[in-house]
């Protein structure tokens, strides 16, 4: 249980001051900027689903909208259908059930039949973009699950926030709650990459075929870790879904696709603080840009991730925390941290 | 040696791209901390509207447009003296044909920056991520847009054409001139799904008969295949309920298959995106569209020539003033009426002040507030392109009333508050 | 009659995918570079096709002008940007990304929403007693030229032999004296321009906005994957198949069918092969010459 | 490591007219093959003779075009890789097959997790680094090890899996002489503890010094087997092989 202790370097001691921080944030802020975190909270564990399969597993994969997008919409059917609000917290782990499932039977397809690297970028492309092109035309009356309307283009709205009992979890609470399912889901993932099946995604990462000779059944870990994606790519849909009370298709678009990729690569893939610090920071930067109304948003937002990936291209975050190990952490005890997870 | 070289070239990169990223945020924080930072006295601090227009994306082309209109309303209500003596204030964050991001900027312009209203929103689908935040936050939400129909809540007003204005007119006008036998093609979406719905209703109530009707994808830009079905079933008049720069594409190559003399109708073309501008004669010959405006009103109607010389003079680098435009500045018009009319601005006040039926003399005639449905009495015009792309106005007709909800589904907002969207598709 | 319908169609569908797949397909082919901003450089092209037609220049010549301005372009972007991530295909992602960010919204505000179109050239022509635009027949041709021009280069030119060596084995090539940054340059200013002359032939056929990409960048993306990274052999044959099936289910079915039947012969065709039709056909090839 | 001496009696390795075909390049060409419990067997032969080829058939990397294999007489032509390793076999490969970007320590953590409860893990990790001597490197990155280190280091990989069978694909290429000699030792060590070695090598001094079989092929056909003297003495084999050198 050596490697599980925490090891003081930059990551960690950022890792914690952030959470300190979103605890102590509501304190500080305007209900509207409590909101609005609360919303970014939700689209972080999309970046953390592809940063565990992604940056840990080695699966590059554009199909986390897709499974933001069935657990959303799961979500939204079960609870709309049901009517009960004390059934919502069931809705919600059902849905990340659902989520890991989907995402475990296409990865079961892929895996087991020889699909890697970037054509599995390219199978879940596709995958994507059908569920858009299927779900945008379920507007008529047809399309129907139960008493709720799929809603075509237009998506479902009214979807029921989360209650416990009869105590529905809004504004502040909501924002407690989500800060506290990252806390765990940010917690479990970082003992998960140091547990055996991290170490395990991780040598399937650097050498798929070796790791079989060293008698793991690799697609059978891949369909496991792409489930454990999905499950939370759709925890995220669901409480992205809850945030808004809305639903639409183009959360499974092209360009909701690729920003979890974007978001990872820039950040620093193999490193999961860095990939939840870089997604607070990109939606803050580009909503900040985007209420400016400034013509030049996506123009800033374009030249700032190629310079990104130009000069840091282990990913920004990533390369500040080895900036702080080597300026305020003895370097030779940052290099013996392996088993955090940081591998240089 | 080596690796500390390149490292150090590294730090050096990542520190100026840093920088950089700092100074951007910079300068953004300091645009935005002048905006927000009127809060002050509500008694003599501007009234805010807040304006969601898609100024970058797919929609921009007429999300441009609405932005400009609304800026021109609050111009010239300003240069009366303001609204019960405060000065009007426009915030208008980009929401960049983005449904998220329409979510975002609503929570954002209602609960940060506080404004009295909120208008905007082109898609439908953006119409309907906000909707649920108005109604949470009880804030009053203008829809100046064209739209498929049937929200009822009683927060949102319409002031914008719907299937009630343009449908039974338009296919009454084309079934009477060229024959019963209809072939509609439509976005395969809400809007084209329960547009195409409404005229298959007008044209069995017309006696006419749907021959094809065809749903296409969004974004699908290759029409040949469709374009060989509607040839095969040879009908008198062709519906087209065709969405986004992709399928505008229907036309040019429509017209290129040498079918320029079938009619065409529809509810969306010209007015809008001015597609009769945009592309080469004969692409849109013989095109039939019911609209409330279009910038050749102006032939027409002095009032229609006067708002498009305004907006021209304050936008003269504006392609084209269009039917979404001009329901935009009547949207803002017509909520200062009310304004005026409540003597406040708060939500429930205005909202009474628009139910007593308000109405206001716009730039195409009279455009009223009906009370029980929260969408507009409208003059609609039915226009005409010829083989030139040359703008006729044959026929009109007057204070067209929306009374589907209110006949149809029993809708009343006076008396019952509501807070959903009905489809003829239920 | 109806034959000749599926025919037109086919010819349709197969020379809309082959034109917007080719330039994506030489850059992923060769370069192994998911280039996310070819919609972007197809765009280009129609708005220097549309721009130069305006200001009077000939129709044909301002399609090879798109074809030229975007290939000098895509050096350009080579040179300052792409060179740096030679080998680093995921990364590549995120910076074609950025780059169509860029070039979307940078074309939104230097000329508007909306560019006022050029009308299709030439008439049309009557087959058994329906018409058809003879330019998009022309397309079909087109396309199949442009085929023939690209084996030709790749087959018996120096840079198609130095190219194909470099796809084969990077660092061999590398040692045989080929310089492959080199190659790499040429080979995305080529697929660039591919794009830029896609852009210009389809121009006058659609309306061109800062959106015109997005169009393309499904069908291409669905080609390609079928395909697989041969460029040449890959791309005609899953243009080939796709524009069949793309065929029947839209005459059969409409148009949604058709869109849908595209990505799930995508799915299916991965998952049974998944290199594509290029590497069913090279497999092929290896084993008629061994036995 | 203390199963103690085997009888070398029963085969545990079984190759039955095994052959591999690459379009109509007979890299292997209908190979038999036995390795006995407890032997050290040197697979030698020219550049492009198949035996890297014959090893990767072993471990299931390719399936073979013909013919078929047997461990402990269990039919395993079709078995997954993994489950090959799980049955007792284990692969050094020939270019070094370690995890270069991890450090040793993760490299063998990697494998001995998936052989032993974590309570013994990192102590026998320990002892192997030990056994190894490169128990200094702990927590260095494998990329920076020494080419003799990483081998090592991929040997101590193959025996966190605790094998029967170890293969190893030139176990001394690239080594000084001080290295490889340590390197015969540890070969020989091993092999003393029980476990079964099949090798390759190119290098003649250190297969005399440590194999007690050796199988010669060229062009992918099984061209002579015995022991050292008796091939060094076989006058065919010195023609194709030895006498080039």
């Amino acid at each position: 249980m050596r490697n599980l202790k925490m090891k003081l370097n930059t990551e960690n001691v950022i890792g914690i001051g952030l959470f300190l921080f979103l605890f102590i944030y509501p304190l500080f802020v305007t209900p509207y900027q409590i909101l609005n975190l609360s919303y970014f909270i939700s689209m972080v564990f999309l970046t953390l689903s592809l940063s565990l399969i992604w940056g840990y597993g080695g699966i590059f994969s554009f199909g986390q909208a897709a499974f933001f997008g069935v657990g959303g919409y799961f979500y939204a059917i079960f609870t709309m259908n049901s009517g009960i609000s004390t059934i919502t917290p069931i809705g919600l782990l059902l849905g990340v059930l659902v989520g890991g499932l989907v995402a475990g039977i296409i990865g079961y397809f892929m895996f087991y039949g020889g699909i890697n690297d970037v054509f599995v970028g390219l199978i879940t492309l596709c995958i994507t973009v059908s569920l858009e092109t299927f779900m945008a035309q379920t507007a008529g009356s047809q399309w129907k699950i139960g008493t709720v309307g799929l809603g075509g283009y237009n998506g479902i709205n009214g979807i029921p926030t989360i209650s416990l009992g009869s105590f529905a979890l809004a504004d502040v609470n909501f924002y407690y709650f989500i800060l506290i399912v990252l806390l765990v889901v940010y917690i479990g993932l970082r003992l998960f990459v140091v547990s055996r099946f991290g170490y395990t995604a991780i040598a399937i990462r650097e050498n798929r075929e070796r790791t079989k000779l060293l008698g793991y059944n690799v697609p059978r870990f891949q369909t496991l870790i792409f489930a454990l994606g999905g499950a939370l790519a759709s925890l995220s849909g669901i409480l992205y879904a809850t945030w808004g009370g809305y639903m639409t298709p183009s959360a499974a678009g092209l360009t909701a696709a690729t920003l979890p990729v974007v978001l990872a690569a820039a950040g620093g893939r193999k490193n999961l603080t860095a990939a939840m610090i870089f997604t607070f920071i990109y939606y803050w930067f580009s909503q900040t840009l985007s209420a400016s109304g400034n013509e030049y948003a996506l123009v800033i937002l374009g030249a700032a991730l190629i310079l990104v990936i130009l000069f840091v291209p282990e990913g920004i975050i990533v390369s500040l925390f080895k900036l702080g190990d080597n300026l305020f952490f003895n370097r030779k005890k940052a290099t013996q941290v392996k088993a955090e997870g940081e591998f240089t | 040696m080596h690796l500390t070289k390149k490292k150090t070239k590294n730090y050096i990169g990542l520190i100026l791209t840093m920088i950089f990223m700092l100074l951007l945020s910079a300068c953004q924080s300091a645009e935005t901390s002048t905006g927000s930072g009127a809060g002050g006295s509500k008694k003599d601090a501007p009234i805010k509207i807040g304006i969601l227009e898609d100024q970058s994306g797919d929609f921009s082309l007429v999300g441009i447009q609405k932005l400009h209109a609304a800026q021109l309303a609050v111009e010239e209500i300003n240069n009366n003296g303001g609204l019960l003596g405060r000065q009007v204030e426009i915030v208008a964050p980009d929401t960049q044909s983005d449904n998220k991001r329409f979510q975002e900027m609503a929570r954002k312009v209602i609960l940060e920056d506080q404004v009295d209203v909120v208008m905007g929103g082109f898609s439908s689908a953006s119409r309907e991520a906000i909707r649920p935040i108005m109604e949470k936050n009880k804030m009053l939400y203008f829809y100046n847009n064209q739209y498929e129909g049937g929200v009822a809540s009683k927060y949102s007003f319409n002031t914008g054409a719907i299937p009630d204005h343009q449908i039974g007119t338009l296919m009454e006008a084309v079934i009477k001139k060229y024959g019963p036998k209809v072939y509609t093609i439509a976005a395969d979406y809400n809007f084209g799904q329960i547009s195409a719905d409404w005229v298959r209703t007008e044209t069995e109530r017309l006696g006419g008969e749907i021959v094809g009707e065809e749903f296409i994808p969004l974004g699908v830009s290759q029409f040949a295949s469709t374009i060989s079905r509607i040839k095969a079933a040879d009908p008198d008049v062709l519906v087209t309920l065709l969405v986004g720069q992709e399928q505008s594409s229907f036309y040019g190559q429509w017209a290129k298959s040498g079918n320029t003399k079938l009619p065409m109708a529809t509810t969306v073309n010209m007015a809008q995106a001015y597609e009769h501008k945009r592309f080469d004669p004969p692409s849109l010959a013989n095109m039939y569209v019911t609209v409330t405006f279009m910038e050749e009103l102006g032939d027409i109607l002095p009032s229609a020539k006067e708002f498009v010389d305004k907006f021209y003079k304050k936008f003269p680098d504006d392609k084209y003033v269009g039917m979404e435009a001009e329901t935009q500045y009547t949207g803002v018009m017509l909520w200062a009426e009310a304004v005026e009319k409540a003597g406040t601005t708060e939500v429930e006040a205005v909202i009474d002040a628009l139910e007593t039926g308000i109405s206001y003399d716009g730039p195409a005639g009279t455009a009223k507030i009906d009370p029980a449905t929260h969408h507009a009495v409208r003059n609609v015009y039915l226009a005409y392109a010829d083989k030139e792309h040359k703008i006729t106005f044959p026929q009109q007709w007057e204070a067209v009333v929306p009374d589907w909800l209110s006949k149809e589904k029993g809708v009343d907002l006076t008396k019952k508050d509501e807070f959903k969207q009905y489809t003829p598709l239920d | 009659m109806a034959i000749f319908e599926l025919i037109y169609q086919f010819m349709n569908n197969f020379s809309f995918l082959i034109l917007s797949a080719v330039g994506l397909a030489i850059i992923f082919g060769m370069m192994g570079i998911i280039n996310l901003a070819h919609g972007e450089f197809i765009m280009l092209g129609a708005y220097i096709t549309t721009l130069a037609t305006a200001s009077g220049v000939p129709l044909p010549l301002a399609i090879l002008l798109a074809a030229a301005g975007v290939g000098v372009f895509g050096l350009i972007v080579d040179r300052l940007i792409i060179n740096r991530l030679y080998g680093r295909t995921l990364d590549s992602v995120v910076v074609t990304w950025g780059i169509s960010m860029i070039l979307s919204q940078g074309i939104l505000i230097i000329f508007g929403p909306s560019l006022e179109g050029s009308s299709t050239p030439l008439g049309s022509i009557s087959i058994a007693g329906a018409t058809y635009s003879t330019y998009r027949i022309l397309l079909f041709f087109i396309a199949i030229v442009m085929l023939g021009i690209i084996y030709w280069l790749f087959m018996h030119t120096k840079f198609g032999l130095y190219s194909r060596a470099t796809m084969q084995k990077h660092d061999i090539a590398n040692t045989m004296g080929i310089n492959t940054n080199k190659m790499y340059s040429l080979t995305f200013m080529l697929g660039a321009a591919l794009a830029g002359l896609t852009g210009g032939l389809y121009a006058p056929t659609m309306a061109v906005s800062p959106t015109f990409g997005s169009a393309f960048l499904m069908p291409s993306f669905v080609t390609v994957i079928v395909g697989g990274a041969n460029p040449l052999i890959g791309t005609s044959l899953s243009g080939g198949v796709l524009g069949v099936v793309n065929s029947i289910l839209d005459i059969l079915w409409g148009t949604f069918y058709g869109r849908l039947g595209l990505l799930v012969v995508a799915i299916i065709v991965i998952r049974l092969l998944p290199l594509g039709f290029s590497g069913l056909v090279e497999k092929k090839l290896m084993r008629g010459r061994g036995i | 490591m203390s199963k103690g001496l085997v009888e070398k009696s029963d085969a545990i390795l079984t190759l039955k007219g095994v052959g591999k075909h690459f379009g109509g390049l007979k890299a292997v060409d209908n190979i038999d093959l036995s390795i006995k419990k407890g032997e050290l067997h040197c697979l030698i032969g020219p550049n492009g003779a198949g035996k890297s080829t014959i090893f990767k058939m072993i471990m299931g990397v390719y399936e073979p075009t013909v013919g078929e294999v047997f461990y402990n007489g269990k039919n395993i032509t079709k078995m997954k890789n993994w489950d090959r390793a799980n049955l007792g076999l284990s692969i050094k490969m020939q270019v070094p097959g370690v995890f270069g970007e991890l450090s040793v320590y993760d490299n063998m953590r990697i494998s001995a997790q998936k052989h032993m409860k974590s309570s013994e893990r990192d102590e026998e990790i320990d002892n192997l680094l030990r056994f190894l001597d490169i128990i200094h490197l702990k927590y260095e990155i494998v990329n920076n090890l020494s080419h003799g280190q990483q081998q090592w280091l991929e040997i101590g990989m193959s025996l966190a899996s605790k094998p029967e069978l170890l293969l190893l694909d030139e176990p001394a290429a690239g080594m000084g002489p001080t290295e490889t000699e340590f390197t015969a030792e540890l070969v020989q060590k091993l092999n003393r503890e029980g476990v079964t070695i099949l090798f390759i090598d190119h290098d003649m001094d250190f297969v005399r010094k440590i194999a007690e079989k050796v199988t010669v092929l060229h062009l992918g056909k099984k061209f002579a087997e015995g022991t050292i003297e008796e091939i060094e003495a076989n006058q065919d084999v010195v023609d194709i092989y030895l006498g080039n050198s």
